[in-house]
């Protein structure tokens, strides 16, 4: 079968959440691939939106956090206060995994989703945080979605809105963040994931069709490329999870 | 806060009273969920300015106050529709212009924020934002702080933990409370005297409201005392935190009311297009806001089939098979 | 914290596993509400010695612990069961007898001290009291506290407001986090996962649960999944904050659980005449407890007839007109 | 009507209750003082427990603030976090009255309900300060409860709970305890104010029957009774809602 970046992202995605994992989702491809889990390989995860929507049993797929949606079938419908509180929470936070985009990221994994040029005077405003800044600072593990594309790889943020590592190495505890940190980066053509010493982001994996050359042409920076191994396209039976169960109506799949 | 037992109003008189021109307002709601739009709407007519503005995380309410022309400063996490619009087009506009200040903090942030204003603590403490340029950049300039008795002088501190390690925490950051004038926030019922139920998720609704010093309940239904009362555990809002409280369905639209309609996805999407070009923004703030004298007649221009396609389904509530695109 | 889908096991074994001597236990109720008594008594049962017990303001539980022996250390802010014993009898001798070592603080400091092991802050902020002794005398040694890596270094701890003069609050007294071992709380329905439903008041069992690393639910009926998610709003602790789901009716007797049982006056009455006295003490501790296997057992030593009594009403979820002098 | 003494300081406290006050009750003699307003000159003040019941609409005596009769019918089942928040919140809290009794006051209306002797091995241990230290804190206004005895007003406490005016004049500003402060202490036999500058306790009010001199033998300091007037005692419908609505057991009024 064949499939688009979109589909492959989702199911390289869904294959990094364990089973028993509480999921926190954003809105777009990161709600899918928590949902794709669920059905492909984690069916005791928790879809966990922070909006306070705790284990949410999707029927159709939200269009924001924010969305009715995502209260069906619930264990609890929390605050907003509650919702993070399960991040920030260490007994609960360490089985947090969160999924999370952004508009630019830097070679520590740090993301910007705020602005781009001077922030008080910017050329071009995005959202803001929303929780993006609690997600990178609270959880154990977050996985981050990238489009493969050399202004959004930069070797120094406009912002910084998201904690990766910082400034590499032990920067996290220097700040007096939690543990944890960015685990795997996912784009259109690749994974990246980051040196357990020195922090920094290195190429992990290309894939079918791609090689690494092609990859570091499409980065502000340069990354080791030397641990890359090829990553496995999507089978049916994940595309057909993915296409029928997760987003029949393409919202996020998109044509 | 008002201990009174009849508070029921109209929009027109509730908006006039309690907003005034450089009021800090704070609204409920999130991203296209429960934003109180008739009353959004209806500031709007009353030609409000000059507005200090905090949200959590709009949304179609923050938008469309800013594309009214209302906003000054707005204090937010997030201000987006999720796919609709990842960010608000009127409010990145604005901000991009310059016409705008904003002060910037996460989703976590602002909800301590809200919760240690209803709290009546100076600040609370959060873990979350160290090392990053919500900490080390700030959006409002030290004199407007000063200048303006309702704000605090710094966006945030850096605190070291006074009980050493304890919870591994070697520091935190506090963040300052929020004290709005008045918040208004709309909800599924309320009875006259204010006693509010929301269903579903509550979002920070209720922080924000009891942070404020007046609260304006606009709300779906309005249902008697002894109804909301024999079921104490499922209310949120006692009656004495609220100063007015104003009927009006569909007081949500075009964002979802959980269990009474759902966001309308062409109204949103059609918004997005208006919202994008000046002209077609302006006549449709004449023609849907201006030109109409209420929410009622906001509603009567709306294709009545819609409405009819976005009412929620009793075991959902939301609109199941909804065309989304 | 246990993402799993099936913890429905004994109260014996739940007991067993998770409440070890020295344990830092914290329980859930109020004073003559929802204490988790079943669990109590079988912390009895079994002999737990050298327990650092949290408690906010109870009550028969805290009461039955210290008599039974279980009880070093307490944390608490008010230990009373009402007009039945404006201070707990067992309590009393303890503490005078310095047999059991107490750190005292307010209500809503020990509030804030669960809610922040809940949020997972060092510490949360509080306005009350400040210049009395609960802040200027401790309860607990400093060699104890360091001795403990469980406890903090301080009892509390004051902050000017780095906020200036925000929020009128020249100044704060900071509490710290409470993290017990393990939480138990009574309540009236959870499913096998341990999703929870407390009818009335909750108190701050919620905040407790999530403050634990371990978290014991007993409950008056077991009810499936799909009933709780009817509803989700109505629900307070997700399946997976909970390690153990024990089914246990009349769990919180002799305190009252509403909906289902008002507190036994008789019981009671009776307990405070048996607590006064060292030997009619030990002969209840010996029938009631120790010579019962079980919950069960316990329950079948009640009189029916009393039983039947202080059954709750539908309306107003107590015993209408019980005789409770 | 003859009347007892307890009987005359509900109706005394009732009487300080004015409509639209929100009233927060402990166990006790001060829930029928708060019963007893809304029957007689305040049917708009709200019954408050810092249990977290807001407005309930009692039809029976509750025996502890954690009585399930604290429920019926309320406009709220919050939690203790948010009970307290209402009285922290300076908008809220300055339309609170709080009633408070204690083992223990000072000529400053401070009060103890922890111990007797020294706190670290006390000779008599009391339960502890509940909710009063935070209501004595935070609220505009408190009514104490006191038996007239020697023992109980004493230039000194053994442990101060709940401040009142900690050591008088600006004391409670230096200490940087919001504003309030205790109103009247009410007694079986008087009932005493605060000097609006020095903050010391002054006699008020003496019950019929009762002198200056009687009430100054049963107190363990001196205090100025030059601003002393009568109380009028209870008349027959306030002693008939207290007896017939509030508690017809007898359950705190007592045989």
């Amino acid at each position: 079968m064949t499939y688009s970046a979109r589909e492959m992202m989702a199911v390289v995605a869904a294959r990094e959440i364990k089973d028993g994992d509480i999921v926190f989702c954003g809105t777009g491809i990161s709600m899918l691939a928590a949902m794709a889990a669920k059905h492909i390989s984690a069916p005791n995860s928790v879809i966990f939106f922070e909006t306070g929507a705790i284990d949410a049993q999707l029927e159709e797929v939200p269009m924001a956090v924010g969305d009715p949606r995502v209260m069906l079938g619930a264990a609890v419908h929390g605050s907003l206060a509650d919702a993070f509180a399960f991040m920030q929470n260490r007994t609960t936070g360490e089985h947090v995994v969160g999924i999370l985009g952004a508009a630019q990221i830097d070679p520590y994994g740090n993301l910007n989703s705020t602005s781009l040029g001077d922030y008080n005077a910017p050329r071009v405003r995005f959202s803001g945080s929303g929780g993006a800044c609690d997600v990178g600072s609270f959880v154990g593990r977050t996985i981050l979605f990238m489009q493969q594309e050399t202004r959004k790889f930069v070797p120094r943020l406009d912002y910084l809105t998201c904690p990766g590592f910082l400034d590499g190495g032990n920067g996290r505890e220097r700040a007096g963040l939690p543990h944890g940190g960015p685990e795997v980066v996912i784009t259109n053509m690749a994974t990246f994931r980051f040196d357990a010493d020195t922090r920094h982001m290195y190429l992990a994996g290309c894939y079918p069709g791609v090689t690494p050359d092609q990859v570091l042409e499409r980065m502000g920076f340069a990354v080791p490329v030397d641990r890359a191994r090829p990553v496995l396209p999507p089978d049916d039976r994940e595309l057909g999870i993915l296409r029928n169960k997760c987003d029949p109506q393409r919202l996020i799949l998109g044509d | 806060m008002n201990p009174g037992s009849e508070k029921v109003i109209s929009m027109r008189e509730a908006v006039d009273r309690f907003v005034p021109d450089g009021a800090h307002l704070s609204i409920g709601g999130f991203t296209v969920n429960r934003n109180p739009m008739a009353a959004v709407y209806e500031i709007i007519r009353q030609k409000k300015t000059g507005l200090h503005l905090y949200a959590h995380s709009n949304g179609q309410g923050v938008d469309e106050l800013i594309g009214g022309g209302c906003v000054a400063r707005l204090e937010i996490a997030y201000a987006g529709s999720g796919r609709f619009a990842p960010t608000c087009v009127r409010f990145r506009k604005a901000v991009q212009s310059g016409r705008l200040q904003v002060e910037d903090y996460s989703n976590y942030q602002m909800t301590m924020r809200f919760a240690a204003g209803a709290m009546g603590v100076p600040f609370l403490p959060v873990r979350s934002g160290m090392g990053t340029d919500l900490v080390n950049r700030w959006g409002f300039t030290p004199e407007m702080r000063q200048s303006d008795e309702r704000l605090p002088d710094l966006k945030l501190a850096a605190l070291d933990n006074p009980f050493g390690n304890w919870a591994d925490a070697p520091n935190v950051l506090l963040v300052p409370a929020i004290r709005p004038d008045v918040t208004i926030i709309h909800v599924q019922s309320a009875d006259r005297a204010g006693t509010v139920r929301i269903e579903g998720l509550p979002f920070t609704d209720i922080e924000q409201a009891k942070a404020a010093r007046r609260v304006i309940v606009t709300c779906e239904e309005l249902v008697p005392t002894e109804t909301l009362r024999e079921h104490p555990e499922y209310n949120q809002l006692p009656f004495f935190c609220v100063d007015a409280v104003v009927h009006v369905p569909h007081g949500a639209f075009p964002t979802a009311c959980y269990r009474h309609y759902d966001y309308d996805p062409a109204f949103l999407n059609q918004y997005r297009e208006w919202a994008l070009d000046e002209e077609r923004h302006a006549r449709y703030l004449q023609r849907y806001i201006k030109d109409t004298p209420d929410h009622q007649a906001f509603m009567a221009l709306q294709d009545p089939a819609q409405l009819g396609r976005i009412k929620a389904d009793p075991r959902t509530g939301y609109a199941v098979g909804l065309d989304r695109r």
